[in-house]
């Protein structure tokens, strides 16, 4: 082979090994010859904070699909972190309180107390799949339901029974709502949380103990516990990490919408794990990276942002989503048919 | 099809009219339909409308209000998901200066003082109970020595709910029970359970209380029309509506198949929301903000006290199905 | 005797590796054919070739006297070329009939014929002399059942070629005798055979030609009867490799593990083991397959409950509940199953060598990345790995390369006792040295060493002492140096 | 062991593997107790009545299951069917029919048009996940979304827009609601299609080459490779006949209803899933009996009217509903987790 050809089907192999990225940046030329003003500043902006909560909640997720399971919950326990959350930080002045007497608590109370709630939600999640063996399908599935419940009751209470949770304090608007001016342009605070959530992510995946575990349990549980690996602990650990992300990202879509109901976070899950797996996590577990479910969340967000933008028909737009979900998948899936 | 909006099907002949950004709290929720295309008859030629659907998720319709106002959008028209969001929804158009139109879920009136710009069209959210509430009241008094069954000159009524939570299931259940009470009627709920909206659930709810309350349910309450439709099927099942056996049921949107129940005499009523002049009187209060004029310049409409244009809900019975039937065409 | 197959400059390449390099192959009808090489030579992968899973990049198959390229197994299947694979491939929650016949079922209109599914499996199996109930679950027949049933699919096409990729992997001699049988009845009537097995003398007893194989590249084709076992070892290492066994170097020297009255606390299992390991001392355990050698080791490493029994380390009693307390407490264990519970496949080489001994790696909360690079190296460097670099995955290597990763994963958690069960199944002469060697050097080092083997000469040149079982029991305890196959073949049939 | 405890041990025995049967009656005779009057032939014959069209669709996706897939897409095509049907068979004289001059359809032909239309689109499922390899979730979670545009779009059209279809024609609803007395009782048809489709599937899974490689493909798909199946192929006709029975499903959904809109059948996938697991179909494929999944639906079904009926309050009934999906199936598990 003479060099030049091996230099050709090098930039192959590669297109070929990232070609999720590839596809990203094919979908934003496509979006941006169809419409040259998609590509702004403030466009790229919008796309980043609103991609933040949902890379929170997918980076949860991911580590429950890398061990093997699967988490049909998360939206739910969002959900519940958002109307806890809400309800707790509420403006002092504001008229519906649900705690008419509640001082204003320092933002971060509210927040730890919705994080450690949907933390041991998602422990319990964990405790289940491994300790009674049974299918992270059905165990989540039976949380997703329990949980609306309990999220509803809390919700549909005196004194303004079932009424969105409004009025939040300013403190906690401007946390997810304001951001820090770069020049003319104002880069929203929740892109960062996203961004320090993603390296500590990143860091727990690929640095410490439990993240090789975690790949280890995916890969192939029974070697794990031949390994000596703890499958059991290391599993609800990795369910309550995805927990307090629920939690987090819960708070932070209240937040930012300025209120929340028992219907807030519905179906995310379904968006994370689609987002996941776009961005290379395999659904069978032991394989996925930090860069992959990003790269899954914002090549989602771009389409809903994208053609939104364009301006495309409500209902077109669905039919144009479900393809490129497929089609972005199915030309991932061509670097492990190559094999034959 | 006309259904269907967005800049981009018919961009050409748009071009240069002022852009209105909308958007839909479901596109496909049946009342908001009829509004829906109000809306757009109403648009054409006046003003670039792009319409979004929020799928009834709060969240989106944010991101899709950043999208409009990205895109140029010279004033919005919001069906929210979820009033409280208002406050949200205002902050946002307000560091652009932008005007908010919203229309049908009513935001709190603070919302509303606090931006200059920001109006609403639509009914009060409590008024389709409170007439639904009305409706059964003057029916059970016209018909109580037939439809009081054991006689004790209390309504024992069933209600199937819609989606808990949602402002319009939550304000329906409430107002509709409440209104009857205040009639002077005494109520006994044999049970009341969420159907989601939906016929099918509502049809399996009620198999279960007709099995359970058999002939001592005297009054059928449904927050929707669908739900009352999925309620009569299961009805019918049971041998209702045919030979002298009957039930009462009554709904809410006046959708064309819940007139034709009435006219069939299997339903007593429903409440019709007048979607062509919500519609309407949307797009040309936006109209007018997007141009920087009075938003009432021109148009029939007032605003009362709180900013508001309303727009009544009527009450349609057998006596003025045509008032419903009106409304299709 | 006419070529029935020939094979002629196969080419094969995979991302990174060429696996197969111009190899040609040439097989005779009515005649046994051996194909042999190193772990990772290629062999399987000519013959997925040949059978239509893989396709070619280059060379031609010419087959019963026309050129043929199989595009799939279907063709392979219906034009008389059958295989017994080298992974056992079969549906686990299915019958076995449902497995023989899966491809072909036979119908009754459009419905299944189970009678006769039932009839004509029951048929095979008898003019086979293979004792399985047809009806029976595939996942509860033993290891070595399994392999008979898959020959006797491969058996059933009634075929012109059948290839079979290690069949004697899991079996015990006498389940290997019996194969012969079947092997020469198969040749009596024509049927050539393609045989690949890295037991030396099964390759001299059954065939005729041999194939040597080496790095995906053709070395020789030779006639059995003319070879040795130390030419075919020297050709396919490519050295002298004058003996098949290391000397022998260790000196046993006090006990470390005593196991008294050991009893599984689910029966039916083993009853009643006792035995002493010393320092420096490799402890064999023979027995036929299914005399719970296996479910010892698994005891001793807490992966199965205890009824009563204890287990004494250095004096002291020890608990293993978990493997994470037996490796805690110095012990470590190569499984026998390297697919279900020692790889990890889709991870890197790196990964699956460093999983058992993370707590070593841990800086804080962190792991040392230079340790963790460091010990891999060692394991590829010391367990002479063929492998690209340390971030392939491990499912692409050959099987023997696998093993030697899984052995280099426990030797890197420095244990007292190394728990070895199976250890070099599938693994080619040289490697097998290698491995071998190891073993002394651990011993010598004043290791113990628990080995259950079921290859006889292995358990006979490696080990001190042999610990026979059979049917759940311990038969015995034999010195190695004063012992005789007959001796353990006699006591592993006692209970 | 003497007899006794031996015939003891069988008996636990028997219960651990049936356990999922055992749990039925428990749960039946736990309403009964808790309200006597559950205990009735009306309740007897609504719960299978209202289970009917479910379990036709259960059948669906677990012979998918079974094969190691999954699909999300089967509610939205049952929602498509329930649409395309009932737009098709409104009364003639009903004044807002979507198509005014279509004349009445004899029964079968607008039935048959829905299951070709629904058994196009399983076609189509099956083949993107067979030739492109696209994972199971991702095909049809992409197949969802876009039939949903697709229903949407036919369903909101001139001249009544997005209104629930309903005015169904006479022969419609009596094929649907309609049942056979026998003595006082009326047992509906439904009933019937649902034994009907039963048996049509039992011989499918048990009698037929292509059950047999159902089983197959779903329990080890490389040992079916090499054995000969035409993996694609019998995977792209269980799709298909999912895609078929999710069609009349829909159908029945529509009449038994009486009306339909572009949401009926939402979720569908969910419980049908879930019920198929609760009936031992394996989420990793290769196992499932015909049995169990009615089995399965059963108990939901039994455990939504028990609880309906009984008048548990809405919010309480998602509590107990998940918690219940959860202990059934973790009880099931007992009999795997056993070995050890
Ligand atoms: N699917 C694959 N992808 C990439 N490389 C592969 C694949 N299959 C085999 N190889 C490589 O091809 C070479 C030959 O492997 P093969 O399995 O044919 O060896 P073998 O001679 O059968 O060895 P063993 O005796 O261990 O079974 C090896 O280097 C292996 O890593
Ligand atoms: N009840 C069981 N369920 C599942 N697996 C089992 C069971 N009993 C034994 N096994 C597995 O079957 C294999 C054979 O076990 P066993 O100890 O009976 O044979 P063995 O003497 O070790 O033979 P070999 O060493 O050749 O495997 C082991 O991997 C063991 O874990
Ligand atoms: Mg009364
Ligand atoms: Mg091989």
């Amino acid at each position: 082979m003479n060099n030049k050809a091996k230099k050709g089907s090098n930039i192959i192999k590669w297109l070929f090994d990232n070609v999720i990225y590839v596809f990203l940046v094919l979908l934003v030329i496509g979006i941006i010859i169809a419409s040259p003003d998609f590509l702004s500043m403030t466009n790229f902006i919008n796309i980043l904070s609103q991609s933040s909560s949902r890379i929170i909640i997918a980076l949860g997720i991911a580590g429950i699909l890398i061990l093997g399971g699967t988490d049909l919950s998360a939206g739910r326990q969002v959900g519940l972190a958002a109307v806890i959350s809400a309800s707790l930080l509420q403006a002092g002045d504001y008229a519906y309180k649900m705690y008419p007497n509640l001082p204003e608590l320092p933002l971060f109370v509210p927040i730890l107390i919705a994080m450690v709630i949907t933390g041991l939600f998602g422990t319990l999640n964990g405790w289940i799949v491994s300790k009674f063996h049974v299918p992270p399908f059905i165990a989540t599935l039976g949380m997703m339901i329990g949980v609306y419940g309990i999220t509803s009751i809390y919700f549909d209470r005196p004194p303004y029974g079932a009424q969105p949770i409004g009025g939040l304090s300013e403190a906690f608007t401007t946390f997810a709502q304001r951001g820090i001016k770069i020049g003319q342009y104002e880069f929203p605070y929740l892109i960062f949380y996203a961004v320090i959530v993603s390296i500590l992510i990143w860091i727990i995946w690929n640095k410490t103990q439990l993240g090789k575990n975690m790949y280890a349990i995916g890969g192939n549980p029974e070697a794990a516990k031949v390994s000596g690996v703890n499958v059991a602990k290391n599993m609800i650990i990795i369910y309550m990490i995805a927990g307090l992300l629920y939690g987090f990202a819960g708070t932070l879509e209240a937040g930012r919408v300025g209120s929340a109901t028992n219907n807030t976070g519905n179906m995310y899950e379904l968006d994370a794990i689609a987002a996941a797996v776009v961005g290379g996590v395999s659904l069978s577990g032991g394989i996925g990276t930090v860069a992959g479910v990003i790269t899954g969340v914002l090549i989602f967000q771009i389409i809903n942002y994208g053609l939104a933008f364009l301006g495309v028909s409500p209902y077109i737009q669905f039919i144009v989503k479900g393809a490129i979900i497929v089609v972005a998948v199915a030309f991932d899936m061509r670097k492990h048919a190559k094999k034959k | 099809s006309s259904s269907t909006g967005g800049s981009s099907d018919a961009g050409k002949e748009k071009e240069g009219l002022p852009a209105v950004g909308a958007t839909i709290y479901k596109f496909d929720d049946n009342f908001m339909s009829y509004v829906r295309r109000a809306m757009e008859d109403t648009a054409k030629g006046k003003v670039n409308l792009m319409l979004n659907d929020s799928q009834n998720d709060q969240a989106k319709q944010i991101e899709q209000i950043d999208t409009l106002i990205a895109k140029g959008a010279k004033s919005l028209a919001i069906n929210l998901v979820d009033p409280k969001a208002a406050q949200t929804v205002v902050d946002k158009a307000k560091t652009k200066n932008i005007p908010v139109i919203f229309f049908n879920k009513e935001p709190d009136e603070s919302v509303l003082k606090g931006y200059d710009k920001a109006y609403y069209v639509g009914t009060t959210s409590s008024e389709s109970g409170v007439i639904q509430g009305e409706l059964i009241a003057k029916a059970w008094e016209a018909n109580k020595d037939k439809w009081d069954k054991n006689g004790d000159g209390k309504i024992q009524y069933v209600l199937l709910k819609g989606e808990p939570g949602h402002p319009d299931a939550e304000a329906r259940t409430k107002f509709a029970v409440d209104t009857i009470k205040e009639k002077g009627i005494q109520v006994e709920e044999l049970a009341l359970d969420t159907a989601m909206w939906d016929a099918t659930k509502a049809t399996e709810k009620m198999d279960a209380w007709i099995s359970k309350y058999n002939d001592t349910i005297e009054f059928v309450i449904a927050n929707n029309d669908g739900m009352a439709l999925g309620a009569i099927a299961s009805l019918e099942k049971a041998g209702y509506f045919s030979g002298d056996k009957f039930m009462p049921v009554v709904g809410v949107d006046a959708i064309p198949e819940a007139l034709e129940m009435i006219e069939k005499d299997k339903m007593v009523g429903t409440v019709l929301n007048d979607a062509k002049n919500q519609g309407k009187a949307t797009i040309e209060l936006a109209t007018n903000a997007a141009n920087g004029k009075d938003v009432l310049e021109g148009t029939e409409w007032k605003l009362d006290d709180k900013k508001a244009v309303r727009v009544p809900y009527v009450e349609i019975t057998k006596e003025n199905i045509q008032v419903g039937k009106d409304a299709y065409k | 005797m006419s070529n029935i197959l020939e094979m002629i400059n196969i080419t094969k390449r995979f991302p990174g590796v060429v696996a197969l390099d111009r190899v040609s192959l040439k097989v005779k009808a009515g005649s046994v054919h051996a194909l042999m090489g190193e772990n990772g030579a290629g062999k399987s992968t000519l013959m997925k070739c040949l059978f239509g899973i893989y396709s070619m990049d280059e060379g031609k198959i010419i087959f019963d006297g026309k050129e043929v390229s199989f595009a799939n197994s279907k063709q392979a299947l219906e034009n008389g070329v059958s295989m017994v694979h080298q992974e056992l491939n079969q549906v686990r929650q299915r019958n076995v009939m449902d497995n023989i016949w899966l491809g072909r079922y036979p119908k009754k209109g459009i419905f299944i014929d189970e009678k006769k599914m039932y009839e004509d499996t029951a048929a095979i199996f008898k003019s086979l002399d293979i004792n399985i109930d047809p009806r029976r679950k595939v996942s509860s027949l033993s290891v070595s059942e399994m392999q008979m049933v898959e020959i006797a699919k491969a058996v059933s096409y009634d075929s012109k070629v059948i290839v079979m990729d290690e069949p004697t992997s899991s079996l015990t001699e006498k389940e290997v005798a019996h194969l012969f049988k079947i092997i020469r009845t198969l040749k009596s009537k024509n049927v050539a055979i393609i045989y690949i097995s890295h037991k030396m003398e099964e390759i001299l007893k059954i065939s005729d030609e041999v194939t040597i194989m080496r790095d995906g590249q053709y070395i020789a084709t030779k006639s059995a009867k003319d070879l040795t076992t130390d030419e075919i070892i020297k050709l396919m290492v490519g050295r002298d490799l004058s003996q098949r066994f290391p000397p022998k170097v260790n000196q046993p020297g006090d006990v470390i593990l005593k196991v008294k009255n050991l009893t599984a606390e689910m029966q039916p299992s083993f009853k009643d083991i006792n035995f002493e390991l010393r320092k420096g001392e490799i402890l064999g355990i023979a027995g036929l397959v299914g005399s719970k050698r296996t479910e010892v080791v698994e005891a001793l490493f807490g992966l199965r409950a205890i009824q009563s029994g204890t287990i004494e380390l250095h004096g002291k009693e020890v608990i293993n509940h978990s493997p994470q307390q037996a490796i805690k407490n110095g012990f470590a264990l190569v499984t026998e199953e390297r697919r279900s519970t020692g790889i990890f496949p889709g991870l890197s080489i790196s990964f699956n060598s460093i999983i058992a001994n993370l707590p070593q790696y841990r800086k804080g909360i962190f792991l040392s990345e230079s340790q963790v690079y460091d010990d891999t190296k060692w394991v590829i460097d010391s367990m002479k790995v063929k492998t690209p670099s340390q971030k392939t995955a491990i499912g692409t290597l050959s099987g023997g390369n696998q093993q030697k990763v899984i052995i280099g994963r426990w030797l890197l958690t420095k244990p007292d006792v190394l728990l070895l069960d199976e250890p070099t199944r599938g693994i080619d002469v040289g490697a097998k040295f290698e491995i071998y060697q190891l073993i002394n050097q651990l011993a010598s080092e004043g290791k113990g060493i628990i080995m259950i083997s079921s290859e006889m000469p292995e358990l006979l040149g490696v080990t001190d002492r042999i610990l026979v079982m059979s049917n759940g029991r311990a038969a015995g305890i034999v010195e190695t140096k004063t012992t005789s196959q007959e001796e353990i073949m006699r006591l592993a049939a006692l209970y």
